[in-house]
């Protein structure tokens, strides 16, 4: 019931790997990249690199560094996973 | 006191609370060696219909592999954090989900009934908000929708 | 919607709070066609010590006949007058009750988490302070004692 | 496990029954009395009249007639069931 998509490439040693989930992947039309690290980078600024929408995110969509939640402006490093959440429903 | 037992599952198919819950009784007597004297639990079932009103043919659950599983702990461990709460249980079904089937299952065995019942209506609402599920709707005519929040208590 | 469908009854011997939950499905199946969307449980057993901290052989319970089963559904009734409540449990133990033994369960069907929780809580306070039983500590040396009220919350 | 105590005689029409419960019928050394009403009898008379103690039980004790929770000064008739209930301790 939820999108097929293949297996993804591994990330290589130092990549960020980044994570969309629900109504976010499916808007994306994409469930995993990588992208390289560069000095500073946030979760704000990858999700403006990769022109996810909305632009303004912050209110409705939540951060989680290697499965905690952090964030927009959480210090981001090499090998990295960076999800964003779309609102949760859970129970 | 020792800390609160934790025994939390994620449930890729459909589940009996009553079953899950002598399970946890039986691991509660072998590890505590009685049934604590209060013990408060809560089932959530899908509705058959959806948020705005039409027959539903099923319920969607996805959620975040590895986060899911660390946060429900991290959750029930918060709100468990009282020495008079023994043990906590949380089930929580994922994937496709039918009208009438348990969703989730959240039970608190505790010294007194004020700490039992307080436990088990915190630790639900926290993973309402605070684990991360999605639910998405199937309608009949197979048109789907995903859910932005939850219902309100 | 219908009026709340109360199952009351006293238990005069040892009961299974979860044989007795599957049972209610059962009926909740069969007169509403489906398990309500929330459902909130308390059991109550019997401690292992006195209100003292002694070990305790056993806890005495005296009701009024009549009068306390009225008085329960009385209690039941008035906790549940909320229209999304559609349906209450309440079994309660009378005479000889041993440690770890159950000696109440209340549980209530709801459309929703809140009404479900609120129903429940409110009518296991009720039946602590409202329903004519009281309760008598057996000691192990054959003493015995009247409790003038409850445990705390 | 309670005292075991002989069937009380039945009430004749238009007696008042009193039945005592747990501590107070364990203090008073009985469970059921039978007695003439009289007119305007309240709780507190016949509380008073049967010499039970203690003598300022209202605080602690409750009154039911005919099965349902009274006050100490409502009015009794002949073939009333007239309760008095310690402390509950129910739950």
């Amino acid at each position: 019931m939820t999108d097929p998509s293949p297996s993804p490439e591994l990330p290589l040693p130092g990549e960020l790997r980044v994570l969309l989930f629900a109504a976010l992947r499916e808007r994306a039309g994409w469930r995993e990249r990588h992208l390289p690290v560069t000095g500073g980078i946030t979760p704000a600024a990858v999700w403006e690199q990769l022109g996810l929408e909305p632009a303004d995110a912050a209110a409705t969509v939540r951060v989680a560094i290697n499965q905690q939640f952090a964030t927009w402006h959480s210090p981001l490093a090499g090998g990295d996973e960076l999800a964003f959440l779309p609102p949760i429903s859970g129970g | 006191m020792a800390a609160p037992l934790l025994s939390i599952a994620l449930e890729p198919g459909p589940f009996q609370p009553l079953q899950a819950l002598e399970r946890w009784h039986g691991q509660l007597r072998h590890r505590l060696g009685h049934l604590p004297a209060a013990e408060s639990s809560f089932v959530g079932r899908v509705r058959p219909h959806s948020g705005a009103g039409v027959p539903l043919a099923a319920l969607e659950l996805e959620h975040y592999p590895g986060m899911t599983e660390a946060q429900l702990r991290q959750l029930a461990a918060a709100a468990a954090d009282n020495p008079e709460v023994a043990a906590v249980l949380v089930r929580h079904r994922i994937g496709r989900v039918l009208p009438g089937e348990p969703i989730v299952l959240v039970a608190v065995a505790a010294d007194r009934r004020g700490p039992a019942q307080r436990c088990c209506q915190e630790l639900l609402e926290a993973l309402k908000h605070e684990a991360p599920f999605w639910k998405r709707e199937w309608l009949l005519d197979g048109s789907r929708q995903w859910l932005e929040g939850n219902t309100p208590l």
